[in-house]
């Protein structure tokens, strides 16, 4: 078995590193084979596990690959942890990420850089399988920060275009901030435990617990929901949660296929799988759970709000993930951890689904991607119309559609909360689906519905995508529809994750919602009953009211709405605080730092100072120096005499 | 006053005065004339003291050679006296009380009583000079060699030092000769090797000429 | 065979004797100088293959040692001898001056074989300084390898050279000297000059006091520590590129190999005394150092500043466990201590790897544009792109991405930080941060883009030797990232020892 | 019997120095002058060590004299032949010229 696993990370990586290198060799066929046939043997492979997890119930894994470092007493290793959130994790990278690499083949099909997407792409896949197959924190860290290259790698892909590379360095500066807490993070659960592996990290977090911050106020601190705190900062980072979100908007500079691999489906929901491995941990502080439900709350509802208002095709779906990342984080933080790794599933097939819809819109409109210059695509491209609709159904929750399950559940267990915070959180995830309702059919609308906004030369133009793009969207529309309904009950209510997560009985939400699970059906008609899915009706509704029925509604709502579409214009103006306030005055900082401290302080004055002194000093000494013999026979002479003088006196 | 005070006395009087016109006198042949004195009278003076060999020396080396090489030089030199006898006065006082201050300085310290050849502490008067707890060395025998006894010790015990300062002097040799050898340019002398080489079309030049009618 | 021949002896004289040949050869005979000194680099290279082949890393005695009589009145040995922390630094060395030979082959135009022979002799000086078991012995190596480089940027460096080489020559020289008194005054005490006699000897509070002050002084300008560091940058952007890939890779190491050889060991009380003050200034180093790199617009100050940063956490690496209290276990007091010692050690040698990388690419477009203002750059990776992968793959080690080398020492610094304090560890993680705000934006200036101009248009990609090179270098930076493991190894047994004697009080 | 003792000699040394100092502030823009000034003082230590020799009975005394005597031959020598190396090329021996190093 174990070479199982490794051969899943290895063919990926094999894959990246062969078209990596053979970039301007290989031709774009060999380029693409390889790069896929890696990622299908992982696909295939993970599938192999998953079912040996879940059918044959095979025991947890957890064996190390190779000894990384061993020093002083601390043995860092390289290895595998293997059970059911491993599983299905390494499952749903390898599968979203194999229909990506078809689709490249599609959408990239006459972009330079083809092979070298390629490389990346795979690399991407073999960092996030190694970050999900972690069975340590150093492991982590590493397939933690390898995503973040490969992000920033992938959004600043087009290198020519400035706002491509900003955004690239925005994605890795704001990722930093994050892995600085997590490092932290990594570091304190050294200090305590004295090692970096999960097990005897788990083992000790009743010991940890007990532990209080030497050195921090009065010393009553508790160290562990610290330790969750600083672990937290990192998934804020890489899962893009207030106020560490601002990078994933702008990502959507890099090629389609990326946001739908990364900032859908993969890279962002590392945070979340974070989170729930680390759920013994998590599990102990009230305070970091408190924590981390507002920040998923806050998230969940402000995230969407910023979709409505915006009129390109892949930031809405961009603020839509930010606001779905936030259900997930909300889930975390009322200790249903497998809802929220239900949900990031649901979420990676239907995300990655509209995003690639979005993409195969975009290629058919010649890289066009406002809405206001959309519309009535739906004749024109059936499939993608189709596929599209699927994954915004299963966005909003329509009953029996992938979302419909985990969004629900999500719903029902902040309600069942206990945690300080709890209420604020309810209310935002109830009130972020009638928005996510409105923002996502708002998009259907305008860009399938309604007139053409597009010219007639450009409306000759339009076909259906060619197969490799439409393939990918029709795979990945069958799970948006049915893997909600299928896997509620292994997920949710049977012993898939069981071994990975840890639930305190007083915490266990999800058991107050359902105390018992009576299948599919029943659950599904429990759920009718929640106001959530009539809240989504009435999204839209709405946004049918808004933009067919009614067009010229919009407009008159954003005048006597001015302030507020302003606000949510501007993003809350975090964009601009990021950059004018942190960016601009570090800047401004280090260039005074050293003008003043080194040029001026230590140079200018220390250095130069000393030097100017002595030289100052030897102008005045060197007059004694006058060249004449008879000035230094006289000093000799002078000094004979006190020489004696001073021989006489001894 | 025994024969031998009378001898030392004029001669440490005459040594005095010589040194005293040398560098008092104008003219610098004059003064390199009163060097000569000068060495003269200090080698009357080591003879008293049973120094032969240097005193000899002293005369040989010092009178014959270094002193002739000085009034070489000075001839040689075409030296205006006036320019450098500027200021002459004006330092004449100062260069008095520093060698006055010197002289009682020395006469302290190097004096006898310093290195406890004398045991008052410091006497100066008509005691000064007076030997007390230190004997006058006997009169060497007859057979005694100076120059016997220093070559012994020089080709022994001072091998090194010898050949060391034989170097010395080679070096000062070939240093005096490197500075002031020139070559003159302007001088006409012939250059046998370059004579040999020479051939017939350095020389000769056969110029065509039409022939006159 | 080899294993009898006197190794250290020989990787210091051949290269100062290659180094003569290559001088007598001079200008007439260009090539075959050059010829010379590569065979030499390769040859001192090939040397070090047995040297690790034959050291034993199961044991911290010194190995390989070579003890003759030098200057016997003052009990001064020719006595050498490595162990596992010398050992990394040597093989660095000669890697670094063959790459530096080979860097350099056509570039430089000016006297080419004083040139060569200048890094030659340099490097036999350097290894010396590492092989060296007797403090005089030491000390001359130390000081007369200050006058290769002291050449070197002097004779084929900038504009603005001369400013720059006295500075460098003054601020290490000032150090020296106190360095100087400091051995002068252990002699004193131990009647010899014996290095390891030096770490046996006891000495009072004060006495060690005052002689790590020295140390500090000495060896802080060396790596150099944040007040002290002003001479680096001035040094590096008037260096030839080989200069600057020698003091960056190797001189700044000599500093942090003098803190491990002689302040912890021989004064372990006075470094528990003043620990706070050299973890400030290191923790300085990182955050302001960070800072100010930021605002670079020349790319070898900013490198230069980068490495300050970088160094920072070797010496915090050193010294971080002094701080800990001292109701601390003595057995989580010594893991921590060889935590933070092996961090700081495998940060010198990955800095010695990266940042010798980064001048390299510096130096490989200062040849083909003849400026370092990252203004006059601009989407490098459209005319050159085996090139860009190059220095974007450099630029992340530097920004300590785990994988590569970069990420290992400052990892295992940070973590012996933490376990000490929160505090220590909080401003270095800030490197995080900061590295990759500076270095990433370098490279989004320089490399990314669209063509700035048409020199850059212009640019050709990297030659065969350049990418040789470069190549090299990047299988280091990887290999030590995914597999630190033999590099620990051959140390642990060093540092542990080293570990054991630092934490005994001498009072 | 009033013997010429070791003082006598020293005290005479101590004059001849004196007069050779003297020379030196008195002459000291004449080079030559200043050069026999200097074998003047020379002079008068080497009595110095002969008045010692003789009295303390021990020959390295006499020694020292003669290599001083070498040394001072090798200095007059060098001195004068500086001397005229300077004078060809300043036209002069004045001290008071001799100041380019300060130049």
């Amino acid at each position: 078995m174990q070479y199982i696993y490794l051969s899943i990370v290895l063919f990926s990586l094999i894959g990246a590193i062969i078209v990596g290198l053979g970039c301007s060799r290989l031709s774009r066929v060999a380029a693409h084979s390889i790069a896929i046939t890696g990622v299908a043997i992982a696909f295939v492979l993970s599938l192999f596990v998953l079912f040996n997890v879940t059918l044959q119930h095979a025991p947890v894994y957890n064996g190390s690959v190779y000894q990384w470092a061993s020093l002083g007493g601390l043995s860092l290793e390289i290895g595998f942890l293997i059970d059911g959130l491993t599983a299905l994790m390494i499952t749903v990278v390898s599968f979203i990420s194999l229909l990506v690499h078809i689709y490249t083949i599609g959408y990239m099909r006459d972009d330079p850089g083809y092979n070298r997407f390629f490389s990346y792409i795979s690399m991407f896949t073999f960092a996030m399988l190694m970050l999900v197959m972690s069975n340590n924190f150093l492991q982590l860290f590493f397939g933690w920060e390898a995503v973040g290259l490969a992000s920033y790698l992938l959004i600043g892909f087009w290198f020519k275009r400035p706002t491509a590379t900003a955004a690239g360095l925005k994605a890795f500066l704001i990722n930093r901030v994050g892995d600085f807490g997590f490092i932290l993070g990594i570091a304190a659960i050294f200090a305590v435990s004295g090692s970096l592996d999960y097990q005897t990290v788990f083992q000790q977090a009743p010991v940890i617990a007990e532990l209080n911050v030497v050195g921090l106020g009065d010393g009553s601190g508790s160290m562990l929901t610290l330790i969750c705190i600083f672990l937290f900062i990192g998934a804020m980072g890489k899962s893009a949660q207030v106020p560490l979100h601002i990078w994933l908007p702008d990502s959507m500079e890099g090629p389609t296929p990326i946001s739908a691999l990364i900032h859908a489906a993969t890279m962002v929901t590392a945070g979340v799988f974070m989170v729930a491995r680390m759920s013994p941990l998590f599990e102990y502080s009230e305070t970091a759970l408190s924590f981390i439900l507002v920040i998923g709350a806050l998230t969940a509802l402000l995230m969407g709000m910023v979709g409505i208002v915006q009129h390109d095709i892949k930031r809405v779906i961009a603020y839509s993930t930010l606001s779905q990342l936030g259900y997930m984080v909300v889930a975390l933080g009322a200790s249903a951890y497998s809802a929220a790794i239900f949900h990031l599933m649901t979420h990676a097939f239907f995300k990655a689904l509209l995003f690639l819809a979005a993409g195969s819109v975009i290629i058919a409109l010649h890289h066009e991607q406002d809405m206001r210059r959309m519309g009535g695509l739906r004749k024109l491209m059936p499939v993608t119309y189709w596929t599209c609709l699927i994954g915004a159904l299963a966005l909003i929750g329509f009953p029996g559609l992938s979302g419909f399950y985990s969004k629900d559940m999500i719903i029902e267990v902040v309600g069942h909360s206990k945690l300080w915070g709890a209420g604020v959180a309810e209310f935002c995830v109830v009130v972020g689906v009638f928005v996510t309702a409105l923002y996502t059919f708002r998009m259907i609308f305008l860009t399938f519905h309604g007139q053409p906004r597009f010219d007639a030369h450009t409306a000759a133009q339009i076909k259906e995508s060619p197969h490799v793009v439409t393939i990918p969207l029709i795979l990945l529309a069958i799970p948006s529809v049915l893997v909600g309904a299928l896997t509620v009950k292994p997920l949710l209510f049977g012993d898939l994750l069981r071994n990975a997560l840890v639930v305190f009985n007083i915490h266990n939400t999800l058991l107050k919602a359902h105390p018992e699970f009576h299948g599919v059906i029943s659950y599904t008609f429990h759920s009718l009953q929640s106001p959530a899915l009539y809240l989504a009706a009435a999204g839209v509704f709405t946004a049918w009211w808004l933009y067919i029925k009614q067009p010229q509604w919009p407009a008159k709502i954003k005048t006597a709405l001015l302030p507020l579409h302003h606000i949510l214009r501007r993003k809350y103006w975090v964009d601009e605080i990021y950059q004018n306030g942190i960016a601009a005055g570090s800047r401004a900082l280090a260039d005074r730092l050293w003008r003043f401290g080194d040029a001026f302080i230590i140079d200018g004055i220390i250095i130069n100072g000393s030097a100017r002194l002595i030289t100052r000093g030897a102008d005045r000494l060197r007059n004694v120096q006058s060249g004449y013999l008879f000035h230094y026979a006289f000093a000799m002479i002078v000094g004979l005499l006190l020489l004696l003088g001073w021989m006489y006196l001894r | 006053m025994s024969f031998v005070q009378v001898i030392f006395y004029l001669f440490a009087v005459m040594m005095l005065v010589a040194a005293l016109r040398v560098i008092t006198v104008r003219n610098p042949v004059h003064a390199a004339l009163f060097l000569v004195l000068t060495f003269i009278c200090t080698s009357v003076l080591w003879l008293m003291l049973e120094a032969e060999f240097l005193a000899i020396v002293l005369v040989l080396v010092y009178v014959g050679a270094v002193m002739v090489l000085f009034l070489f030089v000075v001839m040689l030199l075409n030296i205006n006296i006036e320019s450098l006898r500027e200021g002459f006065v004006q330092y004449v006082p100062v260069g008095i009380l520093i060698a006055l201050a010197l002289f009682v300085q020395m006469i302290i310290i190097v004096g006898p009583n310093h290195f406890g050849l004398q045991d008052s502490v410091l006497t100066i008067g008509p005691n000064y000079f007076a030997q007390k707890n230190f004997a006058y060395p006997a009169p060497a025998a007859a057979e005694y060699s100076n120059t016997e006894m220093l070559g012994r010790a020089i080709f022994t015990d001072y091998l090194y030092p010898f050949e060391i300062a034989a170097v010395i002097l080679l070096v000062a040799i070939i240093a005096a000769i490197s500075l002031a050898l020139r070559k003159r340019t302007d001088t006409k002398r012939q250059n046998p090797a370059q004579q040999i080489q020479v051939r017939k079309q350095d020389r000769l030049r056969i110029v065509k000429m039409e022939a006159e009618e | 065979m080899l294993e009898n021949w006197p190794l250290l002896s020989l990787l210091i004289w051949l290269p100062i004797a290659g180094g003569m040949v290559v001088l007598a050869l001079g200008e007439r005979f260009r090539s075959a100088a050059k010829i010379t000194a590569l065979a030499v680099t390769l040859l001192t290279f090939y040397l070090c293959i047995p040297l690790y082949g034959y050291f034993d890393n199961t044991q911290s005695a010194m190995q390989f040692i070579e003890q003759q009589p030098w200057i016997a009145g003052l009990n001064i040995f020719y006595h050498l001898g490595i162990d596992g922390i010398a050992l990394p630094l040597i093989v660095l060395t000669a890697l670094m001056t063959l790459l530096v030979v080979a860097a350099g082959w056509q570039v430089i135009q000016k006297r080419v074989a004083q040139y060569l022979a200048a890094f030659l002799i340099m490097e036999g000086l350097m290894i010396g300084v590492f092989a060296a078991l007797d403090a005089i012995l030491f000390y001359v190596f130390f000081e007369a390898m200050l006058i290769p480089m002291f050449l070197i940027i002097g004779v084929w460096g900038g504009p603005n050279r001369i400013y720059a080489t006295l500075k460098f020559f003054l601020y290490t020289f000032f150090g020296s000297v106190l360095f100087l008194l400091a051995l002068i005054y252990l002699h004193l005490q131990s009647g010899g000059f014996e290095i390891l006699e030096f770490h046996q000897l006891p000495l009072g509070a004060t006495q060690q006091l005052w002689i790590f002050l020295a140390f500090l002084f000495a060896f802080g300008v060396k790596v150099p520590m944040f007040p002290l560091h002003t001479w680096l940058p001035d040094a590096h952007v008037e260096a030839p590129t080989g200069g600057s890939v020698i003091l960056a890779a190797i001189t700044l190491k000599i500093g942090a190999y003098g803190f491990l050889r002689f302040a912890l060991p021989i004064t372990p009380d006075a470094c528990l005394q003043l620990s706070g003050l050299v973890i400030v200034l290191s923790l300085v180093a990182v955050v302001y150092v960070g800072f100010v790199a930021l605002a670079q617009k020349d790319l070898k100050k900013l490198i230069a500043y980068s490495s300050i940063a970088h160094m920072g956490f070797v010496t915090l690496g050193a010294f971080v466990m002094f701080a800990m209290l001292a109701d601390v276990a003595p057995a989580d007091k010594t893991a921590t201590a060889i935590l933070g010692l092996q961090g700081a050690m495998v940060q010198m040698v990955s800095h010695g790897f990266v940042s010798a990388a980064l001048f390299l690419c510096v130096g490989v477009l200062y040849d083909r544009m003849h400026t370092r203002l990252i203004g006059d750059y601009g989407g490098v990776a459209n005319s050159m792109p085996v090139f860009a992968a190059f220095m974007v793959l450099f630029a992340l080690a530097n920004t300590g991405l785990p994988g590569t080398s970069g990420f290992v020492g400052e990892f295992l610094v940070i973590l012996a930080s933490f376990k000490v304090s929160l505090w220590y560890a909080i401003p270095a993680a800030t490197t995080l941060v900061l590295g990759a705000s500076y270095t990433l934006w370098m490279i989004k200036r320089v490399v990314f883009g669209d063509i700035a101009n048409e020199r850059v248009a212009a640019l050709k990609d990297i030659d065969q030797r350049e990418f040789g090179i470069l190549a090299l270098l990047a299988i280091a930076v990887i290999v030590i990232g995914v597999w630190p493991q033999p590099l620990l190894d051959v140390m642990q047994p060093s540092i542990e020892n080293l570990v054991q004697h630092i934490l005994q009080s001498k009072l | 019997m009033f013997a010429i003792s070791l003082a006598h000699y020293l005290t005479l040394a101590a004059a001849l120095f004196a007069i050779g100092i003297a020379g030196i502030f008195i002459n000291r823009k004449n080079a030559i002058v200043l050069l026999m000034s200097i074998e003047l003082m020379l002079l008068a230590v080497n009595i110095n060590f002969v008045a010692f020799s003789h009295f303390l009975q021990d020959s390295a005394g006499q020694i020292f004299v003669f290599f001083i005597l070498t040394v001072a031959a090798a200095e007059a020598a060098i001195g004068l032949a500086i001397l005229v190396v300077l004078f060809r090329s300043h036209r002069s021996i004045n001290v008071s010229d001799l100041n380019e190093l300060k130049k």
